[in-house]
Parts: structure tokens; sequence; C-alpha cells
């Protein structure tokens, strides 16, 4: 997919931010190791119908925090610091019948593989009322003609006769049709959709990807789209988070972000991506190394170890300070201490670019 | 299903020529041959010319076979050399205090040792978790004879709570219609002797169950385990459920697929577990005769007993495939 | 004790009672006073620990002890043995007469006995058993069937070429049968008090085809007769036999012709494990059991059990395969009779009655019990010496000699009651003194049986507990020439015509006294020619709960329960 | 300059402790024990079995007195065993011998049995596994059919029936218990290597047209191995205790003078009243050391088995 088929400009935006999300960081502490910070201040927010994407090798910490929203992290061994609130609600440390309450209504969540997401020993049937009858307190047969319609409208032929199939017996598609229908049987005011894609053949991707975009225009859902595809990206979100080690190293509107990438890591994402518009036999430029080859942020840029442009003050023992994320242009946040630079353009594209 | 079902069957059959075979040939391998097994080192060589005559044994090796066989699927194994009496009815006779007895012990088995292996898992960590694993450890490093000598000394000698041998107390006639003792006791409505018959089961049953005790916490924990970390189960607390719906129809239903196999694999073990337990609680079953049997040498009981208690097994686990089948749709399809 | 038979019963026919109410007497002083005065209260059951099931129930079949147990409860023979003794006594004969000869016996039959079927015991009655037994065919003539018959009287009426005792039986009168023989012997009358005597119901043998054995040798079937219907005239009377669970239950005969029984009913449970048994007494599911294990005398005394330690009438040797049995591969070295006398300088009697024999037992210096008639004190013995024995296979040239040691195992008898443990001491005695022992363990019945009596072993463990106060019944039984002229196999088939003729002539000798003297000389003979190590005597013993009284211990394991009574 | 700020960053990289780790079944092999060191269990395991072989391999040295010698037997008295004293730490068992002393030449019995049967089972397991998984088709089909009659036969009424067979001595009892392990080990490194069959690298090799053998011997079965390791590690424990279980039944080995665990707990059960010791004793070192192959067959199994590499 390319930067070529783009969302209409002006999509619905709610005033209100649906999740706000702010300094969010988690810590895993195993018993007999040293504890990891997976995520790392995370803030960023999602209004009513926007939808904004979480961007990031595997690894980098997008689907922990994902996670950590939902409050699906496990108990025992992680701590969770910073506040997450849903509609002004705040979900850190709030009971757990309150998040199962708000989970499933509320907020929702879709998974990446959507096979072992779902349960082989029960019908598709049961899996999809079952949440009906949680939330919507139902009767059996209500939720079965809900369900039905739910599978017919995330495009499940033949609805009746796949409520009583199991999932082995779908095709992979129709899986994570079913696990959308779930998601959004009692219509969330939140989705987060961590790989919806990843698992599936190209062809079903973008079905599902239409599908996702469909369901948040005309429900006007907020939509956390957790990806390490850039196409999926430019078919999707208003605004990107890049995140690197635990850490958001580049926020942007998508333009701004496809057009002038300032972090050195986004530049390299989007360099890997093969362009339609590239002239043929321009080479890709690939990153140097992996994810792995990080250094903790205490010791200077995460990044620094794979980056071209990195220089000795990318250290934090050089430069004394952390590097930290800034304020970078409207609408734009940067953590870098040598970012890409581009030849000034015209005021006009800048005043352009995001709006006042 | 049927086809299901039919299939396996059918797929017994080579199971139980194969078995037949063996003993066969196995009576055959053993010194002196079947006439001197039957009629003991003492026997003349009339006896054994006759005895040979008799039973064919002087025809081609595997027209003999087919005449066992044939012998063998009317029930027919000969008779006892210690009781005169046919192996069958033996058998027949004493198998029931056999079944009671193993079933006792695996009802025991699962009924501890499924919730306690998942309270285990769930308090993953815990001074219950190490309790039930260590125990769990014991229970199959523990000689079993020994671990029923212990049992009886204690509960039924020095404490005298629970009876420690026999099926019944002898003092209580009790009329036996299907020697199912226990169900004998409520079909005649004779009260105290069912549940007599029932607390002898007590301590040969737990004696025999500790093994499968041991292993059902061990796989049952380990299932669990698995299971919680399943992403179905995420996706299920993703959807808000509450707790138990998510125990309930997500993380036990399918935590005990694995659990299911070795409830059956443990059940026919335990035909040759009552070997020594039977011995040692004097319970007359099935395993006490085969212990009988191997120092009277009586080698038509312990060929009849060995074959019967083989199918039985062999049948067990069919029965364990099929549930398997109804508890995994996965299975059932293919 | 030196009586003429004629004397015996005159005298016991009145003393019979007496015995009896003595016997429970003594053991009201057994059961501690406590229960004294309910001694001989009646009713209630009593639940025995046997070893094993009886084989079969047909007195005529039957050679083992636990189916003696329960065919003395329910059958009675012409002759008894006295309570707690071991002469015998009359039962169902009041008394008889015998001829000069000593070839025809006359006796005198009790009235009013009736069998248990309400048939009439009498005459008739006694000699249809006598001719059943004679007139045997087929499998009933196998050895493992009539065993006792053919020891005692030799062959059957189809068999002429096996010399017979038995010439046949009149009943003159209702009240009389006149039983002759073709020659004395020392056995009988004597025998007539064993178990396979009993006299049994001729309508009962008849309607459940009593002689009709099928099987094979060794795997014999029994009639309907022998599992389902023995019909005596005993104090109790024959209920049921349950095999799945080894529960013999016999109860009360109502109508029985002395004094009746005082138990309502005894169930005889076999278990078949020691340690089982004693459990089960303690955990109070059984009321006594036989056959308590050394180790546990103490210790069931001390709970407040009553231990019935019995005289010990039994013999425990080290049998020598010294002959030379055809292709038995036998040892020639054991023909040398200073490698026999190695092995018997070798083995620590005393140490072993110590350590492992229960209180009482006794070390043997010749092949039967001190008490009994023939007991010669001056035999020629063999202390314990491991030097002399190393000495003697020095000079016979056998140093190192390997002996192949049979013993059984899953078994306990009455004069062994530790199998395992005493074939470990001996055969470390015996490498200690030069030996080179190469095992050999097989279970009791049949394998190890077989094997001993077919002469497998260079040297084995075997042992014998008297059935009646007579010598030949041991010495007889061990030494006696065969047929073709030799000693059993067991004992490598030696042959010693000086042993042979000895046992014979003390056998056919009529005069008591003199018989006893002829015996003597024959155990003088034998351990001079040293045919095996006679090691120990040893007291078996039963045990019973505390408020079971009038159990008279037997020497010869013959207790009789008909004067057991049980308190609650 | 450059070069300079590289080395530096590759420092501080190592010092994170984040080094790329390399693939293949070497790495696998190492990490496992490294794994396997920094499990506690494992090390209790381990430190069992070596306490048991060191004391079985050195008995001779380890064991105060000859374990035949009947030395206390004129003191023993039916129902009075002599209990511990001077030179006899545990005692006299029923006919005066050191109880100590049986108890480690014991172990060697008891452990040879062990290990023997394990081998022997595991190897022809092994065969008759490797046959089938090699060759698949319908030598798979006959071969498991036959491993399915013998498991359909409980292992302890198998090695009932061969011991009858074989007569009572201690090989025939190694070989019953042997055989009762062999369907489990063919079975298992069958399975293992009809997985690794499907796998890629076995795929590629063939592409490339390796002999069939050599994919089998060269990759196939290496890597099947370690399932089979685990399990003998465990089949060892279950054969001492079958054993133990074996010569309670009276088909051990007949010189019962010679010391065995299993026949001492057999024969001291006559003397539970007497004196409990002769019973517990052995029942603790069999116990002990079932528990320690245990222990170390299962952390073993975790260490090698990637599902439990969380």
């Amino acid at each position: 997919m390319s930067i070529e088929a783009m969302p209409p400009e002006d999509a619905v935006r709610g005033d209100v931010p649906v999740l706000e999300v702010e300094e969010l960081s988690v810590t895993f502490a195993r018993r007999g190791e040293q504890p990891t910070r997976a995520v790392d201040g995370v803030s960023f927010s999602v209004a009513a119908g926007e939808t904004v994407g979480l961007v990031g090798e595997s690894g980098c910490g997008k689907s922990v925090t994902s996670l950590a929203v939902m409050g699906l992290l496990p108990r025992r061994g992680v701590q969770v610091g910073g506040s997450v609130r849903l509609g002004g609600t705040e979900l850190i440390g709030a009971p757990d019948r309150t998040l199962r309450r708000l989970r499933g209504s509320e907020m929702a969540m879709v998974f990446q593989d959507p096979l072992s997401s779902l349960n082989p020993t029960v019908s598709i049937g049961t899996q999809v009322t079952e949440v009906l009858v949680e939330h919507r307190d139902m009767g059996k047969k209500e939720a079965v003609a809900e369900a039905a319609a739910l599978l017919d409208r995330v495009g499940i032929p033949d609805p009746t006769r796949r409520l009583k199939e199991y999932p082995h017996q779908l095709s992979g598609g129709m899986r994570q049709r079913a696990l959308i229908a779930m998601a959004l049987a009692c219509s969330p005011r939140l989705l987060i959709a961590d790989e919806p894609t990843t698992a599936l053949d190209v062809t079903i991707q973008a079905q599902i990807l239409e599908l996702l975009r469909e369901l948040v225009v005309d429900s006007g859902t907020a939509l956390v789209m957790i990806t390490h595809d850039l196409g999926v990206v430019a078919g999707l979100c208003d605004r990107v988070h890049v995140m690197y080690a635990g850490k958001i190293i580049e926020t942007a509107d998508r333009h701004d972000l496809f057009a002038r990438p300032r972090q050195p890591y986004t530049g390299g994402l989007l360099a890997s991506v093969p362009r339609l518009d590239a002239g043929r036999g321009v080479p890709l430029t690939p990153i140097r190394g992996s994810a792995r080859d990080a250094i903790p942020w205490a010791e200077g840029c995460a990044f620094a170890p794979r980056c071209d442009n990195a220089q000795d003050d990318c250290l934090t023992e050089v430069a004394g300070s952390t590097v930290p994320l800034e304020y970078d242009g409207p609408g734009r946040e940067l953590r870098c201490r040598h970012p890409l630079t581009y030849p000034a353009a015209p005021a006009g594209a800048t005043a352009s670019g995001a709006g006042r | 299903m049927l086809r299901f079902i039919v299939r396996r069957l059918l797929q017994l059959v080579p199971i139980l020529l194969g078995l037949s075979v063996l003993l066969f040939a196995w009576l055959r391998a053993l010194p002196g041959g079947p006439a001197q097994a039957a009629l003991g080192e003492r026997a003349t060589p009339e006896a054994i010319a006759r005895y040979n005559e008799l039973f064919g044994l002087d025809q081609p090796i595997w027209v003999q076979y087919l005449r066992f066989l044939g012998r063998a699927v009317q029930l027919d194994f000969g008779t006892s050399a210690r009781t005169g009496r046919a192996v069958t009815t033996e058998f027949l006779e004493r198998m029931p205090g056999t079944v009671e007895l193993t079933v006792f012990a695996m009802v025991f088995a699962v009924g501890v040792g499924i919730p306690l292996g998942y309270l285990a898992a769930r308090k993953h960590g815990s001074w219950l978790d190490s309790t039930a694993v260590v125990g769990s450890l014991l229970g199959v490093a523990i000689p079993v004879f020994f671990l029923a000598y212990l049992l009886r000394l204690l509960f039924a000698v020095e404490l005298g709570w629970l009876p420690g041998s026999g099926r019944q107390e002898v003092r209580i006639d009790a009329t036996h219609i299907t020697n199912f003792y226990v169900l004998d006791g409520l079909l005649t409505r004779e009260w105290d002797a069912a549940w007599d018959a029932f607390l002898h089961l007590v301590l040969p049953g737990i004696a025999l169950g500790t093994i499968p005790l041991a292993i059902i916490v061990r796989i049952t924990r380990a299932s669990v385990l698995d299971v919680v970390n399943e992403d179905y189960v995420r996706t299920a607390n993703a959807k808000g459920l509450a707790a138990d719906t998510v125990r309930r129809r997500h993380v036990v239903r399918n935590a005990l697929l694995p659990v299911s196999t070795t409830i059956g694999l443990q059940t026919g073990l335990l035909l040759s577990g009552a070997v020594l337990t039977e011995t040692v609680f004097a319970f007359g079953g099935v395993g006490s005769a085969i212990y009988d049997a191997i120092f009277a040498r009586d080698f038509a009981i312990l060929q009849g007993f060995i074959l019967m208690l083989a199918v039985v097994y062999v049948l067990v686990n069919l029965l364990v495939d099929i549930s398997y089948g109804l508890l995994d749709p996965r299975v059932r399809v293919r | 004790m030196q009586r003429r038979p004629q004397r015996v019963l005159a005298a016991s026919a009145a003393t019979l009672t007496a015995l009896t109410l003595a016997a429970c007497a003594s053991s009201d002083r057994d059961s501690g006073g406590g229960e004294g005065g309910e001694a001989a209260q009646s009713g209630g059951t009593m639940v025995f620990g046997a070893t094993s099931d009886p084989v079969m129930l047909d007195p005529a079949f039957a050679s083992d002890g636990e189916t003696f147990r329960v065919i003395r409860q329910v059958y009675e023979g012409l002759l008894t043995n006295e309570p707690g003794g071991t002469d015998p006594v009359p039962a169902l004969a009041e008394d008889y007469e015998v001829s000069e000869d000593g070839l025809e016996y006359t006796f005198n039959l009790r009235q009013g006995v009736k069998f248990h079927d309400g048939t009439d015991f009498n005459g008739e009655a006694v000699c249809f058993n006598f001719e059943r037994w004679y007139n045997f065919e087929g499998l009933a003539q196998s050895p493992s069937a009539s065993t006792y018959y053919q020891d005692v009287f030799g062959g059957f009426a189809n068999t002429p070429e096996t010399p017979n005792v038995y010439a046949g039986c009149e009943a003159s009168d209702e009240n009389t049968a006149v039983i002759r023989l073709n020659r004395v012997t020392s056995k009988f009358p004597a025998a007539l008090s064993l178990p396979a005597f009993s006299i049994a119901s001729p309508t009962a043998l008849q309607e459940y085809d009593a002689d009709n054995l099928s099987g094979s040798d060794d795997a014999l079937t029994y009639p309907e007769y022998a599992l389902e219907h023995p019909t005596g005239t005993g104090p109790f009377r024959f209920e049921s036999w349950d095999r799945g669970n080894g529960e013999v239950r016999i109860v009360r005969n109502e109508d029985y012709w002395g004094e009746p029984a005082l138990l309502d009913e005894i169930i005889f449970r076999s278990i078949a494990d020691g340690n089982t048994r004693r459990q089960e007494l303690q955990a109070g599911s059984i009321d006594g059991y036989d056959f308590v294990a050394p180790a546990d005398y103490q210790s069931l005394q001390g709970e407040g059990f009553q231990v019935l330690v019995r005289d010990p009438f039994n013999i425990l040797y080290l049998g020598i395969n010294g002959g030379n049995v055809p292709d038995s591969g036998a040892n020639p070295a054991l023909q040398d009779p200073r490698v026999r006398q190695a092995i018997a300088h070798a083995i620590d009697r005393q140490t072993i009655v110590n350590s492992l024999l229960p209180e009482g037992a006794e070390a043997a210096i010749e092949f039967m019990p001190p008490t009994v008639e023939g007991y010669a004190e001056d035999v020629t013995t063999y202390g314990y010496d491991p030097d002399r024995s190393r000495q003697l296979l020095q000079e016979a040239g056998a140093e190192g000699t390997t002996l192949r040691f049979f013993y059984p195992t899953e078994v306990s008898r009455p004069y062994l009651p530790d199998p395992a443990a005493m074939f470990q001491v001996i055969s470390q005695n015996l490498t200690d003194a030069g030996f080179t022992i190469e095992p050999t363990a097989l279970p009791w019945s049949p394998d190890y049986l077989n094997a001993v009596q077919a002469g497998g072993a260079d040297i084995h463990l075997l042992g014998w507990t008297g059935d009646y106060n007579d010598a030949y019944n041991f010495i007889g039984t061990f030494f006696a020439a065969k047929a073709d002229g030799l000693a059993k196999a067991e004992f490598g088939a030696f042959n010693a015509p000086e042993i042979f003729q000895a046992l014979a002539r003390a056998d056919a000798e009529p005069d008591p006294a003199a018989r006893t003297v002829l015996y003597q000389e024959a155990n003088r003979l034998i351990m001079d020619y040293l045919p095996g190590v006679p090691i120990s005597h040893s007291p078996p013993a039963l045990v019973v709960a505390e408020n079971v009284s009038g159990l008279e211990p037997s020497p010869l394991t013959a207790e009789v329960f008909s004067t057991v009574s049980i308190s609650e | 300059m450059g070069d300079v700020r590289r080395q530096r960053i590759d420092e501080l990289a190592a010092r994170a402790g984040r080094v790329p780790e390399g693939e293949g079944g070497v790495s696998l092999v190492r990490s496992a024990f490294r794994r396997l060191r920094r499990n506690p269990v494992a090390i209790l395991g381990a430190v069992i079995v070596v306490v048991f072989l060191v004391v079985a391999a050195f008995a001779p040295w380890l064991a105060p007195r000859d374990p035949l010698a009947q030395t206390l037997l004129s003191e023993v008295r039916p129902g009075a065993i002599p209990g511990p004293q001077e030179g006899f730490p545990l005692g006299a068992d029923q006919l005066g011998r050191d109880l100590l002393s049986r108890l480690v030449y014991g172990s060697r019995q008891s452990l040879l049995i062990g290990v023997v049967s394990t081998v022997l089972g595991a190897v022809v397991g092994m065969a008759v596994g490797v046959l089938a998984g090699a060759f698949g088709g319908w030598v798979d089909t006959v071969v498991m059919r036959f491993v399915d009659i013998l498991l359909s036969i409980p292992s302890l009424l198998m090695a009932i029936s061969i011991s009858v067979l074989l007569g009572q001595n201690q090989y025939a009892l190694m070989i019953a218990i042997a055989v009762t392990q062999v369907p489990v080990f063919a079975r298992l490194l069958r399975g293992s290597m009809l997985a690794q069959r499907g796998s890629d690298y076995v795929l590629a090799a063939r592409a490339l047209g390796v002999r069939h053998g050599r994919i089998v011997f060269g990759h196939v079965l290496p890597n099947s191995l370690s399932p089979v390791i685990v399990q003998a590690t465990l089949s060892l424990a279950t054969a001492i205790i079958e054993a133990a279980a074996l010569s309670f039944l009276g088909l051990g080995d007949p010189d019962i003078a010679r010391p065995e665990w299993g026949a001492m707990l057999a024969t001291a059960q006559a003397f539970l009243s007497v004196r409990p010791a002769l019973a517990v004793w052995p029942a603790l070192c069999i116990i002990v050391v079932a528990l320690g192959f245990t222990l170390l067959g299962e952390s073993l199994r975790e260490a090698l088995d990637p599902k439990f590499r969380r």
C-alpha cells in the first residue's frame, strides 16, 4: 500500500480525548533477574473517531503499552506506573471488577494471531454471545440473534451456520472478522488493534483494514492501531507515534511523518519500505543491526548503536542528560540530538503542515 | 462421531490379535512348554502325551494357535492348576473387586488431583504450589507396597479407623449378586454391608491411587499454567468476561484435555498396580490372584488373566480416546 | 507312656470327656482369668486366620494342614488324638479288640451318631469308606490325591503289584466293624486318627459323585462333593466356601452326639502373608491365627493376646543328596561320608535355635522329636566345629566343594518359620567351613517340593510335623526303602540295607516295647550313616484374642474348635 | 574518531548484556546447560544422583564392614534385633549383619539394575524408533503396531510375565524391566523424528539432494535425542522402583544374601513391629534416589524444551 491511497482530509474529530495516556511505564521484574523497563514514560491521547498508530519494530514496547492500557498485564512481576484515563476514568490501579466492566464494553481489543486468540474448544457462537450476555445482559436467544447480526456486519457469510462452528473450521480472515465482531459487540468507545493483519494474507489484510476503517468512521470509535507496517499506518492513521526501546521517539501527523521524518530511525523505517514511486534500481537502505542492539536510555540514545547520525553527545555520560522528547514544530515531537534535516521549505508549506 | 468410534474399534483388532499371539508364544516358551506348565514337573510322559493330544499340541504350530484363538474368543483359557476351576470363572469372580478398587482409586486421584493441581497453578509459586509439586514428586517415588504397608499400619492397626484387608468384614453375612460388593449391598438394601464394603476400599484405594494422583496433580498444574498464558484466555479477559466465566469456559476446559489422556493411561496402569496393593491388603481381586498364580506356577491363570486385563486396558484407553473426541472438537472432525 | 492298646481305649472312653473339661479349665487360665467365668458361654462367631484356602474338603484326598484344619471340625474318624497330646484316643469307635496275630481289628462303634445329612453312622458306613479308599481308580490313585491312604495302606484293589495292608472290612452288625489286615504295621491303628481316614456319609459320597476326579496329576479338578458337600459327623457342619475371598464357613452341628460346640459359627479366612495376619488380629478383624512368626511371640503377648505355644513335635533337617540318582546331576563328593560329616560339623545349631527359632525350640540330634517312642539318646552327634569340617574336607580332598543349596520361598512351616533366614545362616556357616554355595530359591508348591523330592538339589531344607505318636511316621517316612529297594530320591536314593531292614523290622513288630528298642537301633544307624543333618525341633504357636478361650494347642497342630468359646 | 565511537558503543552494548545470540543446536545445548546451572532443583537432583553413584562406585571403601558377615547373629533373638551400637551406626538386620554396610552395598545392586535395564530399554527402543521414524511407510506402520501391542500390556504385568518366563535371576529382572521401557522410547524417538522430518532444515537438506541416510543419522537423529535423554533419566527412577516391586513379589535376585534395597525392604516388612528401621532405611534410599533422578529429569526437560523457556 502506498501514500497515494489516503483517507479524506477531514475525518470526524471529538474534542474530549477518549483515551489519555500519561507517563505510562511498565517494568518487568521477574525473580532472580534484573528488572527490565519495557515501556518508559509513554504519553499520548486518542480522540473519538481518531485513529492513532503506534509504530515500531517488534520488542519496542508497543504491544505492552496496549496491554497496559487494557489492564491485561499479569499482576505478578509487573509494575505499571503513570496514568491511563478512559473517558476521564483512571484505569491504572482500578479494581479488577471495574476493569472487567469496562473491557469489552467501553474498550475492546483485536489481537495479532486470530487462530490462537480464539478458544479451540468453544464454538464461535458462544465466544461471541458470551460478550453480549456479559455486558448487555441479553438472554441466550436474543444474544444468538445479535451475534448473527454482528458476524453479518463484519462480513461473514451465512452467520447462523458459522455460529455453530469451531475456530479451526474457519479461514484466517473469517477468524479475524469474528474477533472483530466480538470486539465491537458492545460498540466500545476505544478499540485497540494489535497487528491485526500481520498473520493474514495480503489480500485479506486489505479487507480487514478496510473493515476496521469503515467501523471507526461510522461508529466514531477511537482506534489505536499497533503495527510495524508503515503501509497500514499510511492507510489508516491520523497521528503516528514511533516507539523505540520503550519510548516514543517521534510523534507527527501522518503527512509530516511520511514527508519529513526527523528521527533517523523513522527515516530508516521509511527508507526500508519499497515505494512504487521510487525509480527502478534505487536500492533499499535498511537499518543496521536489530532492536536487540539498543542500549538502556539511561546511557544515551537507545538507537545510537545503529544510528548513522550518532555523535558522542548521543551518550548520556557525554551530554550529561538523557535525550528528551521535545517540541519539534507544530504537532510534532522528537527525541533526537542529531535529527535528519531538510532544505528549508517555503513558509506556506510549513503553515499548511499542521492546522493551527 | 460414530464413524470415529467404529474406526477406533477396528484399530483394536490387530492389537488384540497381536496380544493373543504374544501370550500364545509366551506359554509355548515356558520351560517344558504348555503341557509341563499345566501338569507340573512330576507329570509322567504318558500324562504329557495325553495332554498334548487332548489340546492338539501334536499339531503344527499355526493350527495350535488357531485352536487357542478359537477358545480365547469364547473366553476359554483352560482351568487353573491350583483350584481346578475355569480361568474365566475365576476372572469373572475376581474382576468386580478390582474394578471397584480401581474406580475408587481413580475417583480419589481425580477428585483430589485436579482441584489440587488447579489451585497450585492459580497460586503459582505459593507454598501450596511448592508442597503440591514436592508431594507429586514423592508420590511417584514411594514404592507402592511400602506405602500400602504404612497406610495399613497407621490407619488399620494403630488407629483402627479403617479395615486393613479383605473386601468385606467376614462377620457380616452379605448376599452377593454381582460380586460388586458395594453395589450388591445397595441392591439388596443391606446398607451396612454396602458401607462396610466401601470402607474396605478406602485404604487400598488410596494406596493404589497415589501414583495417578501425583501424576494428575503434576499434569493439571502444568497444563493450567500453559493455558493461562494462551492468547484466547487473554482474549476472553479482553472481552471483560467475569473471572469465573473465563476460568470455567476458557481455562479449565482446555486445561483438562491433556489430563483426560493421563487419566486413561493411569486407569490402565492401576490394573497392574493392583497386583501389589491387593496383595498387601489381602484384597480378593484379580491382582492378588495373579500374585498367587505366580507362586503356584499357575500359568493358565497368568496367561488368561494377563490377556483379559490387557483387553480391558485397551478398551479403557479406547473410551478415553472417545471422551477426548467429545472434549476436543478438533479431534472429532479428523 | 507305654500302654497296650486295649487298656488305652478301655480307659480313655471314660477319660475323654474328663480331658476335654481339663482342656477348658487349663485354657481358662490361659485367658488370664478375666473372662474365666464366661469361658464356657455358648454362641458367637469366630474368625480364624488361615495361611491358605483348603485344597478341597474330601478327607480321602487331603494331605495339607489347612485342609485338615477344616476337616477336623466337620469330620471324625474311628480314632482321634487326645486333646493337647499325640496319643490316639477313641472317637467314633468306643473301643476295639485286636486279634492275637494283630491282623484283625474289631471296632465297637458309638451309637446314635448321625451324619450331617441325617443318615446313620454304622458298620456299613465304616466299611463303605474303607472299601471306597481301597477301590479308588484313575486319578484318585495319583499320589497327590489319596496321599495318606497310599502311605498307610499301600496299593489299591486294581494294583496287585503294589503290596497292600488292607485286606477287608466287614460290618458284622449295626455297631461293629471288623477290619482285616494283610500284615502288621505300627501305623495301624494309630493312623486312623488322621483326618484323612475320617468317616464320611456314604449317601453324600454317592450322591455328589465323590470319586470322580478329573484334570491331571498336578491339576486335579475335584467333584461337587469335595467342593460343596463335605458330610461328616463332626461338631460343625460345612456351610459355605467363598473362594474369591478365601472364606470357609462352618456352623454348629446342633444334633452332635457329644458335647455340642460352643460357637455358632467359625469362619476360616485365608491370609497368606504373616504380617497381614498379625495386623488383622491387632486390628480386631480376626480372632486368631496360626503360625505366629517367632519375632511376634513377645510383642503379641505384650499386647494382651494369648500366644498358644505347641510342644515341638516336628523336625527340621538339611537333606543331603548323598546318593546317585541317575542324571540328577547329584554331587559325587556327597557320597563320601566325611563330606557329609563336614557339613554337619559346619552348622551352628545352637545359634540357629537361639536366634531364628521361637523360645522352646531345641537343637536336634536325630530325625525325630524326643517325645516319640524310639528316640535314642546315644546316637552319634556332630557338634559345631568348623575346623573339624575343614579338616574332614581336606581328608576327603573336597575343599571348596560347590553345593547347590535349594530353599523354599513364600512359605512358613511349623518347623521352619522363616526359610530365607534359615538358608542364609546355614549357607554362611557352610561358606565359613570352606564350601561354595550355589543358591536356588523356588516357590514351596509345587516347584520346590517337586525339585527336591526328585533329588534335584545337593542340599535342601525340609522338615516334618508328626501325624501321630509313632517313630515310623518320622524316620520311616524319610528313610524306608521304596519299591526299588533304594531310599527316596530326596536323599539321593542311597542304598543302606541295614537301615532299611531295621526300619522294616521295627514296623512289623507287634510288641510296642520291642518296637521301641528296634527304632532306637534304627536311629543310631541313621545318624552313623548321616543321610542329612537334623537341625531343630521348633514349637509352632497359634494366637487368639483375649476374649477367646478353650482352644487347646496340639503338638500335631490338630486343634479341635468345638471347645472354643468367645466372649463379647 | 569514528572507530573510537563504534568501539565505545559496542562496549556499552556488551555491558548492557545484550550480546547477539548465535542460532543452532550447539548454543541450544549450551543455553540449556546455563539454565540448568541456574535451576536449584536441577542442582539438588544432580547432587543426589552423584552422591549415590559415588557411594555405589566406592562401596567397598565406604562400607564399614562386610555386608554378608552375620557378626551379631548370636545377639539376635526372635523379636529382638540389635539396634545402633559401637561399630554399627544403624544397627544390625535380622541376621546380625551391619545395616549401614548393606545399604551401601545395596546401592550398587539397585543402581545397577536401574541403569542396565534403562540403557538396554533405551537402546533397543531407539533402534525400533529409528527403524520406524527413518523409513516410515509400511515399516513404520508395522513396527508401531507392534509397539502398541507391547504398550497394551501394563508394564508391571509385562515384567512379571517376562521374569516368570526367564526364571529367577537378576539378569531376568533387568531384561524384564528393560522390555517394559522399549515401547516408550520407541514411540518417543519416532515421534520426535517425524516432527524433525517435516522441519525446514530437513526439507532443505532433501532439496540439496543429501542422501537419506545422512539426513537421518547426521541431522534428524542427533536433534531428536534430547527427549530421549530426558525420558532415560526419568526411566531410571521408575526402573529402580519397579525393581523393588518385583523383588517384593519374590521375582527378584535369588541370592537373597546379596544386599539390594528392594529385597531388603520386602523382607523388613516382617520386622516392622520389631525394628521399623530395617524397612525405613532402604525405603528412604529408594525414595531419595528415585526423587533425585526425577528432579534431574524434569529440570532437564524444562531446560531442553523450548516451551518452558519463559
